[in-house]
Parts: structure tokens; C-alpha cells; sequence
């Protein structure tokens, strides 16, 4: 890679890659938030954080592709995130009331 | 000044997330997050989503946070204990981890690359689109069935955070 | 024209009547119904015999379509003919008489209604048998009259002992008509039709081993109705069932079905001669085998059941020589004087409170001189006394047997003379000699109180159904346990009406009815045999013998039968025991189907090979998921790392592959 | 929407609202249920009323597209041969909502409703006439008496009803995948284009493709009979379910086998279906056997039953591969003879486990002295079903036999020998549990029968009498569809006739004078 290419790029604006790379770099901490952590809200805020990373591609493309579509897939993701976040804190509120505790790994009722 | 914005907010956002994942308290992730979603408001207004960032900064940042952060308050939610025993997830998830990560940005890198004549370069105010008027045509022509549904979902998802609550004072 | 299918409808309209709302009618409505159906159906057979000049003028009348597919079309067709005719006086004759007597009879019974339904259903399908015009309406009869009898024998059927003969009887005639049904199918192969006129008809111009195997299926399907070797098992038991329907069902009708049916098939039989050399040899055989066993049983019932098994052998071995109108008439005098026989057993078990044992009787004659008297004439009858009915139907088949085959006409005589010797041995041990039953033969009959008298509502109270008598006796009891007076006393006059009737038939029917002129244009005179007179002589002489020994036996020397006894030994053990025959076939077809089926097929194949296969498959994958289950931990971080590296490698290969875009 | 539709449309629709009503209404989801019930037997006889003799083809057709793309059409039409099965549908279901009336107790609505769903399933299965629809009906037929064995069954239900699940959908997969691959060849799901294509060789099946195709549809049809190897989940869903179910299954589902032998293996793969008749027919004939002598040791009614079903399907099996007019015409009219009989013994068994909660023989005894009623009706139905001349069921089994007996007549001669053990076996039942002294459970709760059961039976007695009476009412139409099938398989037999066939076919075109010989061996 060619500094002097680099400068010259950079000089007219940033390369959509690298927004593209950050939305995967959050995207990954996210998930990595997801597995890692025990409490179910910090898991919770985790899919936000994916969510907002997708969210960050969209833009992305649509300004790469110079259309208004991706700004209205990221208004719809954000709409649905709203209900989500509305339905699970509720069912977490749930959870927490019949099993006292945050701890995934103690709600392990899916089993068989 | 694109390049600094850049550099800056993606910072801020990366050590944002970076902080949600590894703080111990459930309040410290939910500011850690708030941080996240405000420096990639700024983001999007660099790439020319104007109402995009405002409703980041509103609804997310500002109500959905507020419910997590009224809901963490709620709960009393404490420091999260250690004790865990998902083997799998020690085992399987950070080389997982690793792989998702370079895959998607050898992915990315591949499509759109980095830097040269090809690379397609985001300069504030090249693109114009996205403020509440383009927005708002599209979303009443085009787009007028899916955000029908939206409302529907919403309401969908009222209804069932209302009956999941109810249950609270049987 | 007469409307022949009111002949069978009659008693099916009192079957309805009586089944439906039997239980809501008193007896004398139930009993005035069932008896007037059946003798409106007599005084119909009489009509229609008089208008086509009985028989001479064979009416043939189709009603519905039955089954049509394919080639087969049989429809609901009833004709009449002479042989029909025959049948049909028999049938509803001796019918209405026994209804009459069972009137009296079943005075005192639980299930009154019930009686005369079944009996008259029985009479439905015993004329549909008679009259249809087709194999497969015989048929319909031929299985109709075994569900009646099942019914009727297990009548009393809080009796294990008397539904298990009831299953008996209809399990063993379903044996018998496998192989009807079997000569059914190659009948229709091989005429395409099954209506008698057809079949019959075209019959000589067919290869003899198809009508053979015809003729020996039908044989096997006659063996199971008319009780035969080796399907009589059944008949002896059937016993168990009230004793009009013995003298009914068991020995004047439906058991001669199949001599009937081996007559209506002459045409078939007589050009199968190796079937008709069985016949009469399975006739023959029969015939002495159950004479054996009848000298020596005890149980009146019993003893004239063996009679009846011998006597329709007798029948067999007429039809099996050629002679069958004489089969025939000796079927029709059978009827007479052996369902005289019968009821006139019944009236004597009537007047010994339902004893059956013939050793807790005797002396009766003081007591019952009417039943004694009939019964006389009866056993005259049946012993082949010159002028009876009976001498004139046995000698014609006798005569033919001999112009058959000598040999043949030996054995029948032997057989006639023990025939003579058993029934007269009956005779003498009941109504000769002292009363031998007195209040102590009867107290352990019945354990509960009786009404004395013929009161019909001190009735009231159940008479026997409350418990269940396994008897352990090799004789069983008809449940007929009313009127235990301290004495024998006569029947009733509606039992003793048809008994007259039926003695004066005994005596006279042989002369009043010549049955092979009558039937000589549909089967010919037997060939004159030489030394006829000779012939005659010796079996007159045969049963003149039986009937003085049995005196000889059992009145003037009364302890020879035990000294004869003791000196036959094993045989008389083995003769008294019917030749283990029920046990031979328990123990070589019931049992091993039962065990066989529970071990090998239910529990080894089924359970075992079937199920084990499919339960193996089960558990083959069963422990693949058991392997597998542990990545369902209900863990919900390991849920999502394995969404994470299922999304790795998906993206992997769809990346290798050249990805999606291109 | 003509009068086939609305048969199919009223239950569907019926389902729908019983689902709706509120759980609390449950006296009028039964009467409602019961209405849209009865509602379809009524306009169901419109169909006989209005079906015509004498026409080559479907009546009452009705074809729309359903999905454009694969094209699959909603194409139902009826002949002889699904008319009476139809008819058999519509007039058991209203008999078996009655007989639960009291029955069923828990989750009533949804009982009653995925009663009609299985009605409507299997109209359809019985009308479809494109092969995509069919399968979909066959399958929806499954979900409602997977859900009838597994929730309102007796103690070891669950075992059943995955048993059952498992063991048809092994071969309705298969099936599955033989109506692909015939599409990939017909581009066509249409039952009707595919035989057009088949007929004139525009589809040529080679000789080993045709036999596994034959055999996929043979095995999913053969399950479902049940076949001698493959019955073994019948008597565990029989005793498992309850009564409705047992009689549903039993008297209607058991024909989706059988009828799919005759509608669509027959004429698509009748060369296949000639060749593999000799093992199939042992197959058969080992049934009857095996399943009256198992039958004959049962301790358990139903699972006695159960297996005389085994018995019974076995000699609608030998019917059909008989290959002959008249014993394809008792198959059909004995499979709707089974049905009516075996109903009857499962409703008439159902009433005496709801007096004394047993199927165990044992626990009964002496029921004929409080109970006549009750052991009269059973009485008749025992009669019907082990043949009895005038009972329907010997009309059925004297077609099969006859048929047998010109194909071959040591078959008739084996087949035969299930008629004697079928009296066995039903007579020592009855024996054991009607007749003999009163056992004290017995007195005390066996009463005889309500007036509800009363109309639950009488129906079913009328029809054994009716069918057994006077069948012309229902065969000469089953004749006529019969005859289409099997003229298809002649000709089929023409083309490409091997020796074995000739022989067959040289029977089934009986010749009164001549063919006796052949057989007398």
C-alpha cells in the first residue's frame, strides 16, 4: 500500500470500507458481548449494539449507493428494536419475577 | 476534517462498546452504550443521514436507553456474578469470534476496497438524501405498506408488554 | 301365484315383533304370536303345495337383485319343487308343533320372549334355506340356521358350559362351511353362475375332477351341519340348549340340511363317483361310531343326540349309494319320530323336575303314560319295527346299500340293531324298573325355593340365573329346573298334544308318505335288488334283536350291564369318553392355534421381530440424540455461540463457493 | 363452488369457528360442531342424489389454481369409487361427535373441532385429484388424530401416537418423493394429465423406475392399510385412542390406504402393480391369518379388534391385487362394509369402557343379563363383522373370495380360512364378556344403553343390514369406476405382457364354459 496514495485518498474524504469495517468491528463486539456476559440486560444492550451496527452498514451503502432506501431499512430497524426492546425488558420483568435472578445461565428452561 | 470525524467517533464508538461488554455493572454498560449510539449519530450525519442521526440521538439514545436504564433501576440489577457454566462459550466463542470478525472484513475490504481509484470515498455533504423530506416521500409512497405494518408491530408489541406486565399484578 | 317369500317372512315378522317388543308383551301374546306365524306359514306351504299339485309344478319367483358385479349376479330367488316341497312340509309341519310344545315347555323360563324370537328366526332362515333358488341363498340360510342354533344352544347363557357349546357348534359349522363357500367359488368358475337350474343343469357336461372337488367340498360343508366325521363334535354338546330346540334344530331340521343340500346337488354327486363313495363311506362311519358311543351314555339327551349323529349317517350312507330319495325319506320319518323322541325326553325331564341322568329315573310309566306311551312308538319307530315309519325309510336304504356294495348293508344292519338296543335300553331305564330319583335326586339341582303350581306371575323370581353350574359331570343339564314336586308328574297338554301328533306320524308315516314315488321324477328308482325279502328280514330281525337284549339288560337281568362293563374294561372306558375325541381335538388344534398364537405370533413375530425392528430403529436414533441432546443445555450463551460458528461456517463455504454475488 | 367443494368447505369452515367460540360456550361448540356436522352428511347426499351412472370421468369436478408456481391445482372431482367413502366420511363424523358427547371432558372445543378437521381431510384425500392435493390432505388428516391419540388417549398414548406419527410419515415421504419425481418427468402435479401422459407414453417409465415409483406409493398405502409387516402401530393407536378416534381411524382412515391402492397405484403403475401382486397378495393372505389368530389371544377388546381390522383390510388387499372385476368390487365395497362394522365394534366397546373404565376382557362378564340392549346391538355387529350372510360384511368377503378364487384358487382357499378363525375369535370375545355369570363390577356399573347411544348405533345397525340386504344401492356405481381401473391395467398388461400376467388376465376375463379346469387343482 502506497502512502503517498493513502494521503491522497484520505485528503478527499474516507473510504466507505472503512465505515464498513467499524460496522464490523461493533457487530463483533457485540456478539462478543452477547456470549461473554451473564446478565440478561447487558445481553439485552448487546443486540443493540449489533443492531446499531447493521444500522451503521445501511447508512453506508446508501450513501455509496446514493439512495434512500438504507436510511429507511435503518428507520424500520430501529422501529422494530423499539418493540423489542419494549417486549423483552417486559418478559425479563417477567423472568425476574418468577426466578429472582438476571444470571442467562441459571434460565435454562428451554432445555429438552 | 472527514478523515478526523471519522477517526474520532469511530474511536469513541469502539471504546464505547468495548466498555459495554466489559463492565462489571449493568448502568456502566447502558452509558457505555449511550456513548456508542451518540458518536455514531455523528457518524451518520457525516454520510448524510440527517433525520437518521436525529432519530438516533431521540429514540435511541435517548427512549430505549431510558427504558433499560428505568428497568435496571427497577430490578435493583446488581454486579453480574461469575458464575456461569457455558463451556461452549469459553471454548467455541472467541475463535468464533476471531473468524466472524476477519471474514467480515475480508468481505468488506474485498467489495469496497481501502484505498486507490476505485474506492469510493464518503465527503460530507456529497450526498443529500437523507433529510426528513426525501425521507418522509419515500416512506408515504413507497414504502406506505411496511410502515402500515410498523404500526401494527408496535401496537403488536404494546399489547404484549401490557399482558406480560399484567401478569406481575395477578 | 303365490307369493312364496311370505312363507319365510311369517315367522321373520314374529321374530320382529317378539325380539323388539317381546319384553313388553305377557307370554300368552308372545307365544300366540310366535306359534301363529309359523303355522300361517304351514297353512301357506299347503296352499302353494296345492295350486302347483305339490311340487309337481316347480314355481320359480326372483324378487331383488342380491350382489351383481362382475360376472356374479344372484338374486333373491325363491323356487319350489318337490324336493322343496318335502322340506317345507317338514320344516313348518314339524315347526308348528314344536312351537306348540314350547309353549308349554318354557312355561316357566326367563327370556320367554326371547325363545320364540330366536325360534322363529330359526324358521326364517331354515325355509330361506329350503326355498332359495341359488347356492349362495342356501347358503344364507345354511348360516342363518347356525346362528340360531347358537343362540337357542346357548340360550342359557349365564351357563359357561352352554354358550361355550353355542361357540362350539358355530365355530365347528364354520369349518364346515369353508369348504361350502370354497365349493361356492368353484362352482361359479366353472358354471358362472350359482343358480341351481344353471348349474345343475350343465353339470354332466363338465370334467369329472372339477365336480369331484365340488362334491367333497360340499361333503366337508354337510359334515359340519349334519354333524358328521369328523365335525359331529359339536352336535352332543348342543345338547345344553333347551330341548324343543334339540328336537327342532338338532334333530329334525336344521341337521338335515345337508343331506338336503347333497341332494338338491345330485346332479353334481352323481358324476363325481368318487365323492359319492366318501359320502357314503363318512355317512357309514359316522353311523356306527356314534351308535358306539350312544350305548353307553347316560344322559337322555345325549343318548338320542348320538342317535341323531348315527341316524343322518344313515341318511349319508343314502345319499353316498345313489339312493336319495330314500336319504330323503328317511330324513322326513327322522323328523317325526326323532323330534317325538326328543320332546318326549324333554316331557320327561319336565316330570323330573330337569333331572337328564337316565340312572336317577325309571318307573316313569306310572307317572307319565302318555309320554311313555308316544315314546313307545317313538322307539318302535327308530328301532325299524315292521309297519313304522322308520322300517320303511331305513330298509330302502339299507337295500340300496346292500345293491352298492354288500359289505356296507352288514354294517348298517349291525348299526340298526344297536341303535334298536340304546334307544330301547333309554326306554326301558326310564319307564321301567322304580323310581330311582325321589327328593334327593333333585335337591342339588338348584340350591334356592320354588313356587309350586303353575301360577305364571309366582314366577316372579328367577328360577336358575344367578350362578353358574360348571357341571363336572360327563352328563350336564338342561336348566329346565320348575315344578320340583316330590313326584313325576305328566306334561301339560299343549306339550302332549304334538307328541300325539308326531307318534300317529311315527307309526303311519312311512305308509301315508312314499317319498321316492313322490320324488321319482327328479331321482330314480333305486334298481331292484335281489333277495329284497331276505334283505328286509335280516334287518328286522337286527332290531328285534337290539330291543330284546335291551330288555334282557335292563329289566329282567339288571346286573349284567355292570358285569359287562367290568369285563370290556378299557374299551368301555374308551366308548364312554367318546373316544377322547374333544380331547384329541383340544389337544391337537385348539391348543397349539391358542398357544401358538399368544407365544409365536403375538408375543414372538408381533411384539418380538415387528416391533422389535422398529422399536430398534427408534433406539438407534434415540442414542444418536442422546449424544447429540448435550448441545441442548438450555444455556443461552452456548445457544448463541453456536448461531456464531454455525453463521462462521456458513459464510466460509458460501465465500469458498464464490459467494452469492456474481 | 359446487356441492363437492361446500363437503370440503363446511368442515374446514367449522373448524375455523369452533375455534373461535370461547372456551366457556360448551354447550354450543358441541351442538355447532354437531350442526356443521350433520350439515355435511345432508349436502354430502346431495352428491349421490346427483350422481350420475354411466359417465366416463370425474362428477362434481372443480379445478382452480391453488399455487401458480409449481402449478398445483385445487382440482377435486368423484366417482363410484371415492362417492361412497366420501358419503362413509361424512355419516361417521356426526356419529362420533355424538358418541363424545359425554366422553370427552377436558378441552372440549378443540376435540370437536379437530373432528372436523379430520373430516375435511379426509373428503379431500378422498376428492383430490392432483397429486400435490392429495398429499396435502393425506398429511393434514394425520395432525388432528395425532392430536386426538395424544391428548385425549388412555394411559400410554404418547408411545402411541409417536409410533403411529413415525410410522406413516416414513411412508408418506416416500410418497412424497415418488409424486416429485413423477412431476419432474409430467410437469405436472394433475392427477389426471399425469395418467394422460403415462397412457400415451409420453412419460416412458423404464421397468425398474416403475416398480420403485410403484413400490414408494405401495408402501405409504400399505402403512396406512395396514399390511401384514407394518400393522404393528394400529393395535397400540386403537387402545391408546379415544372412542371417536378408534372409530374414525379404524372405519375411515384405514380406507385412504386401501383407496389409494386402488386410485393411484393400479392405474399409474399397472404393470409393477401385476408383478408384485403374487407377494403382495401372500402378504395379504398371511394378514388375515396372523391377524385373526393374534386377535384371537388379545386380553384387551380393542387391541382384539385392532387386529380383526388387521384381518379384515387383509382380504381388501387380495381383492384388489385379485386383479378381477368382482374382487376389486368386494375390496371396495369391503372397505366400506369394515368401516361400518369396525365402527360399530369401536363405538359399542367405547360404550362399555365408559361403563366399567376396562378393555380387559376379564373385567367383564354376564353384561347380556343387565345390559340386553347393549348386547343385542353388539350381538348384530359381532355377526356383521365376522360375516354373516344378510350383514354387509359377508356380501364384501364373498366378492374378495370369489374374485381370489378366479385369479387363483388356493389364494380363496387360505384367504378363507380367516372367515372360520374370524368367528372364532368374535364369539369367544362375546362369550367372555357378554354371556357367563354377572361379575360385581359389572352389575354395578354396566347399564344398557342411553338414548344417545342409541342413535349413535341404530344407524350404523340400519346401514349393516341395508349394505348386507341389498347392495345394488352401492355397487353398480363402484363397478363402473372399477372397471375404468381395470380396463387401464389390461391394456397396460397388453403392451408389455409377461407370462405370468397372461395367466391373470387371461382369468379375469372369466369365461363361463371354458377356465374350470385351470383351477380345479
Amino acid at each position: 500500500m502506497d502512502p503517498q496514495v493513502l494521503m491522497q485518498t484520505l485528503g478527499k474524504g474516507v473510504p466507505t470500507s472503512w465505515y464498513l469495517a467499524l460496522s464490523a468491528v461493533l457487530f463483533t463486539i457485540g456478539v462478543a458481548g452477547f456470549i461473554l456476559r451473564r446478565n440478561i440486560i447487558t445481553v439485552f444492550m448487546c443486540i443493540e449494539l449489533m443492531l446499531n451496527a447493521v444500522n451503521l452498514s445501511f447508512i453506508a451503502f446508501a450513501h455509496e449507493h446514493r439512495q434512500v432506501s438504507g436510511h429507511l431499512f435503518t428507520f424500520f430497524v430501529m422501529v422494530v428494536a423499539a418493540a423489542e426492546a419494549a417486549v423483552g425488558l417486559a418478559i425479563i420483568l417477567t423472568v425476574f419475577k418468577n426466578r429472582s435472578t438476571l444470571n442467562i445461565d441459571e434460565i435454562d428452561s428451554l432445555k429438552n | 476534517m472527514d478523515l478526523f470525524f471519522f477517526l474520532l467517533f469511530a474511536f469513541i464508538a469502539v471504546a464505547c462498546a468495548v466498555s459495554v461488554v466489559l463492565q462489571k455493572h449493568p448502568i456502566s454498560c447502558a452509558l457505555s452504550l449511550v456513548g456508542t449510539m451518540a458518536s455514531l449519530a455523528v457518524l451518520y450525519l457525516l454520510l448524510g443521514a440527517e433525520f437518521i442521526a436525529m432519530v438516533q440521538v431521540i429514540v435511541y439514545a435517548g427512549a430505549i436507553m431510558v427504558l433499560f436504564v428505568f428497568v435496571i433501576m427497577l430490578l435493583n440489577a446488581g454486579e453480574e456474578s461469575s458464575k456461569g457454566r457455558s463451556w461452549i462459550a469459553k471454548i467455541a466463542g472467541l475463535p468464533a469470534l476471531a473468524a466472524l470478525l476477519g471474514i467480515l472484513g475480508y468481505a468488506m475490504l474485498t467489495f469496497y476496497p481501502m484505498v486507490g481509484p476505485k474506492a469510493s470515498l464518503v465527503h460530507f455533504g456529497d450526498f443529500t438524501g437523507g433529510g426528513a423530506k426525501e425521507i418522509g416521500t419515500a416512506l408515504f409512497t413507497e414504502y406506505l405498506l411496511p410502515f402500515e405494518v410498523t404500526s401494527i408491530l408496535i401496537l403488536i408489541a404494546i399489547l404484549g408488554a401490557i399482558v406480560l406486565a399484567r401478569k406481575e399484578i395477578d | 301365484m303365490q307369493n312364496l317369500w311370505l312363507i319365510p317372512a311369517l315367522p321373520f315378522i314374529g321374530f320382529l315383533i317378539n325380539g323388539i317388543l317381546g319384553r313388553k308383551l305377557s307370554k300368552a301374546v308372545v307365544s300366540a304370536i310366535a306359534v301363529l306365524s309359523v303355522v300361517l306359514s304351514f297353512g301357506l306351504v299347503v296352499s302353494v303345495g296345492l295350486s302347483s299339485g305339490w311340487g309337481e309344478h316347480p314355481i320359480h319367483q326372483h324378487y331383488f337383485t342380491w350382489i351383481r358385479s362382475g360376472g356374479v349376479d344372484i338374486g333373491w330367488d325363491f323356487m319350489v319343487d318337490k324336493l322343496t316341497m318335502i322340506m317345507l312340509m317338514v320344516v313348518t309341519g314339524i315347526g308348528s308343533l314344536i312351537h306348540i310344545y314350547a309353549t308349554g315347555y318354557m312355561a316357566h323360563e326367563e327370556g320367554y320372549y326371547r325363545f320364540f324370537a330366536y325360534l322363529n328366526l330359526f324358521m326364517f332362515f331354515m325355509l330361506n334355506l329350503v326355498l332359495g333358488a341359488n347356492y349362495l341363498l342356501l347358503f344364507v340360510g345354511w348360516e342363518g340356521v347356525g346362528l340360531c342354533s347358537y343362540l337357542l344352544i346357548g340360550f342359557y347363557f349365564v351357563k359357561k358350559s352352554a354358550t361355550t357349546a353355542g361357540n362350539k357348534a358355530f365355530i365347528v359349522n364354520r369349518i364346515g362351511d369353508f369348504g361350502f363357500s370354497l365349493a361356492m367359488f368353484l362352482i361359479f368358475i366353472t358354471f358362472g353362475s350359482l343358480d341351481f337350474g344353471k348349474v345343475l343343469s350343465a353339470a354332466p357336461g363338465k370334467p369329472v375332477e372339477v365336480l369331484t372337488a365340488i362334491a367333497l367340498l360340499m361333503l366337508l360343508g354337510a359334515t359340519g351341519k349334519s354333524a358328521q366325521i369328523p365335525l359331529y363334535v359339536w352336535l352332543p354338546d348342543a345338547m345344553e340348549g333347551p330341548t324343543p330346540v334339540s328336537a327342532l334344530i338338532h334333530a329334525a331340521t336344521m341337521v338335515t340340511a345337508g343331506v338336503y343340500m347333497c341332494s338338491r346337488s345330485a346332479a353334481i354327486f352323481l358324476k363325481a363317483p368318487i365323492a359319492m363313495e366318501t359320502v357314503a363311506i363318512v355317512g357309514l362311519a359316522t353311523a356306527v361310531f356314534a351308535a358306539t358311543i350312544g350305548l353307553t351314555q347316560y344322559d337322555i339327551k345325549k343318548v338320542f343326540a348320538y342317535s341323531t349323529v348315527s341316524q343322518l349317517g344313515y341318511m349319508f350312507l343314502g345319499v353316498g349309494v345313489g339312493a336319495f330319495s330314500a336319504g330323503i325319506w328317511h330324513l322326513m320319518t327322522h323328523a317325526f319320530f326323532k323330534a317325538l323322541l326328543f320332546m318326549g325326553a324333554g316331557s320327561v325331564i319336565h316330570a323330573c323336575g330337569g333331572e337328564q341322568d337316565m340312572r336317577k329315573m325309571g318307573g316313569l310309566k306310572k307317572y307319565t303314560p302318555w309320554t311313555c306311551g308316544v315314546l313307545a312308538c317313538a322307539s318302535l319307530a327308530i328301532a325299524g319295527v315292521p309297519g313304522t315309519s322308520g322300517f320303511f325309510s331305513k330298509d330302502a336304504i339299507l337295500t340300496a346299500a346292500y345293491g352298492h356294495a354288500p359289505w356296507m348293508f352288514w354294517v348298517g344292519v349291525v348299526t340298526a340293531g344297536m341303535t334298536a338296543f340304546y334307544v330301547w335300553r333309554a326306554f326301558w331305564m326310564t319307564f321301567w324298573g322304580e323310581y330311582r330319583g325321589g327328593d334327593a335326586g333333585h335337591s342339588h339341582d338348584h340350591g334356592h325355593a320354588h313356587t309350586h303350581g303353575h301360577d305364571d306371575h309366582a314366577h316372579a323370581h328367577n328360577h336358575s340365573h344367578d350362578h353358574d353350574h360348571d357341571h363336572g359331570h360327563s352328563h350336564s343339564h338342561d336348566d329346565h329346573g320348575h315344578d320340583h314336586h316330590g313326584t313325576p308328574h305328566e306334561s301339560p297338554w299343549s306339550m302332549l298334544a304334538p307328541l300325539v301328533v308326531l307318534a300317529f306320524l311315527s307309526l303311519a308315516g312311512g305308509f301315508l308318505f312314499n317319498v321316492p314315488k313322490f320324488l321319482e321324477s327328479m331321482f330314480p328308482l333305486h334298481e331292484e335288488v335281489p333277495n329284497e325279502e331276505m334283505l328286509m328280514g335280516v334287518s328286522i330281525f337286527a332290531g328285534l334283536i337290539g330291543i330284546a337284549l335291551s330288555y334282557f339288560m335292563y329289566v329282567a337281568n339288571k346286573e349284567l350291564p355292570g358285569k359287562i362293563r367290568k369285563a370290556l374294561g378299557g374299551i368301555y372306558t374308551l366308548v364312554y369318553n367318546k373316544y377322547f375325541v374333544d380331547e384329541f381335538y383340544d389337544a391337537t388344534v385348539v391348543r397349539p392355534i391358542i398357544e401358538g398364537s399368544t407365544e409365536v405370533l403375538w408375543h414372538g413375530l408381533d411384539q418380538g421381530v415387528i416391533d422389535g425392528a422398529v422399536n430398534g430403529a427408534g433406539t438407534g436414533s434415540r442414542s444418536i440424540g442422546g449424544v447429540l441432546k448435550h448441545l441442548q443445555s438450555g444455556n443461552i450463551r452456548s445457544y448463541a455461540t453456536w448461531v456464531v460458528v454455525g453463521a462462521v461456517i456458513l459464510l466460509i463455504t458460501v465465500g469458498m463457493n464464490g459467494g452469492l454475488i456474481r | 363452488m359446487n356441492l363437492l367443494d361446500l363437503v370440503i368447505a363446511i368442515p374446514a369452515i367449522g373448524f375455523l369457528v369452533a375455534l373461535i367460540i370461547p372456551r366457556v360456550m360448551e354447550k354450543i361448540t358441541r351442538l355447532l360442531v354437531m350442526g356443521f356436522a350433520l350439515l355435511t352428511f345432508v349436502v354430502s347426499l346431495g352428491l349421490v342424489s346427483g350422481f350420475q351412472s354411466g359417465v366416463n370421468g370425474l362428477q362434481f369436478e372443480s379445478n382452480k389454481i391453488w399455487i401458480a408456481n409449481p402449478e398445483i391445482h385445487y382440482h377435486v372431482g368423484i366417482d363410484g369409487l371415492s362417492l361412497w367413502l366420501i358419503i362413509l366420511s361424512t355419516f361417521l363424523t356426526p356419529i362420533a361427535i355424538l358418541l363424545s358427547w359425554k366422553y370427552v371432558q377436558h378441552r372440549i372445543k378443540e376435540f370437536y373441532a379437530f373432528l372436523l378437521l379430520l373430516e375435511c381431510g379426509l373428503v379431500g384425500v378422498f376428492a383430490a385429484y392432483d397429486l400435490f392435493l392429495f398429499y396435502t390432505f393425506w398429511e393434514v388428516v394425520l395432525v388432528p388424530m395425532y392430536f386426538l391419540i395424544g391428548i385425549w388417549g388412555h394411559d400410554r398414548r404418547i408411545y402411541a401416537t409417536v409410533k403411529f406419527f413415525l410410522y406413516t410419515m416414513v411412508g408418506s415421504v416416500l410418497m412424497l418423493a415418488a409424486i416429485i419425481f413423477l412431476y419432474t418427468q409430467a410437469h405436472t402435479f394433475d392427477y389426471a394429465e399425469i395418467l394422460a401422459q403415462l397412457g400415451s407414453g409420453k412419460i416412458a417409465l423404464d421397468h425398474g423406475t416403475e416398480t420403485l415409483l410403484f413400490l414408494a406409493f405401495f408402501l405409504a398405502f400399505a402403512i396406512k392399510v395396514p399390511l401384514f409387516p407394518l400393522h404393528t402401530w394400529l393395535p397400540d393407536a386403537h387402545v391408546e385412542a379415544p372412542t371417536a378416534g378408534s372409530v374414525m381411524l379404524a372405519s375411515v382412515m384405514l380406507k385412504m390406504g386401501t383407496y389409494g391402492l386402488v386410485r393411484f397405484c393400479l392405474p399409474m403403475f399397472p404393470i409393477a402393480a401385476k408383478e408384485n401382486a403374487p407377494w403382495i397378495v401372500i402378504l395379504a393372505i398371511t394378514g388375515i391369518i396372523v391377524g385373526a389368530l393374534v386377535a384371537l389371544v388379545q386380553p384387551n377388546m380393542k387391541k382384539l379388534v385392532a387386529y380383526s381390522s388387521v384381518s379384515h383390510l387383509g382380504f381388501v388387499v387380495l381383492g384388489i391385487f385379485s386383479f378381477t372385476q368382482v374382487g376389486l368390487d368386494g375390496a371396495v365395497y369391503q372397505m366400506l362394509n369394515h368401516g361400518i362394522s369396525t365402527g360399530a365394534l369401536f363405538l359399542l366397546v367405547g360404550f362399555l369402557y365408559e361403563r366399567q373404565h376396562s378393555l380387559a376382557i376379564k373385567d367383564f362378564g354376564g353384561v347380556a343379563t343387565v345390559a340386553p340392549w347393549l348386547s343385542i346391538l353388539f350381538l348384530i355387529t359381532t355377526l356383521a363383522s365376522i360375516g354373516l350372510p344378510t350383514l354387509n360384511n359377508f356380501v364384501g368377503e364373498f366378492l374378495v373370495l370369489q374374485g381370489a378364487a378366479q385369479a387363483n384358487f388356493s389364494w380363496a382357499v387360505f384367504a378363507a380360512f380367516g372367515v372360520i378363525l374370524s368367528a372364532c375369535y368374535m364369539l369367544w370375545m362375546y362369550q367372555r364378556v357378554f354371556f357367563g355369570a354377572l361379575a360385581h363390577s359389572v352389575k354395578h356399573h354396566v347399564t344398557d344403553l342411553s338414548p344417545r347411544e342409541w342413535a349413535c348405533a341404530v344407524p350404523l345397525i340400519v346401514m349393516m343390514v341395508w349394505m348386507g340386504m341389498y347392495s345394488q344401492s352401492f355397487i353398480p356405481a363402484i363397478s363402473e369406476a372399477n372397471a375404468r381401473i381395470l380396463d387401464r391395467t389390461a391394456k397396460a398388461g397388453l403392451i408389455k405382457m409377461t407370462p405370468h400376467v397372461a395367466v391373470n388376465a387371461g382369468t379375469s376375463n372369466f369365461a363361463p364354459a371354458g377356465g374350470g379346469n385351470a383351477h380345479a387343482r
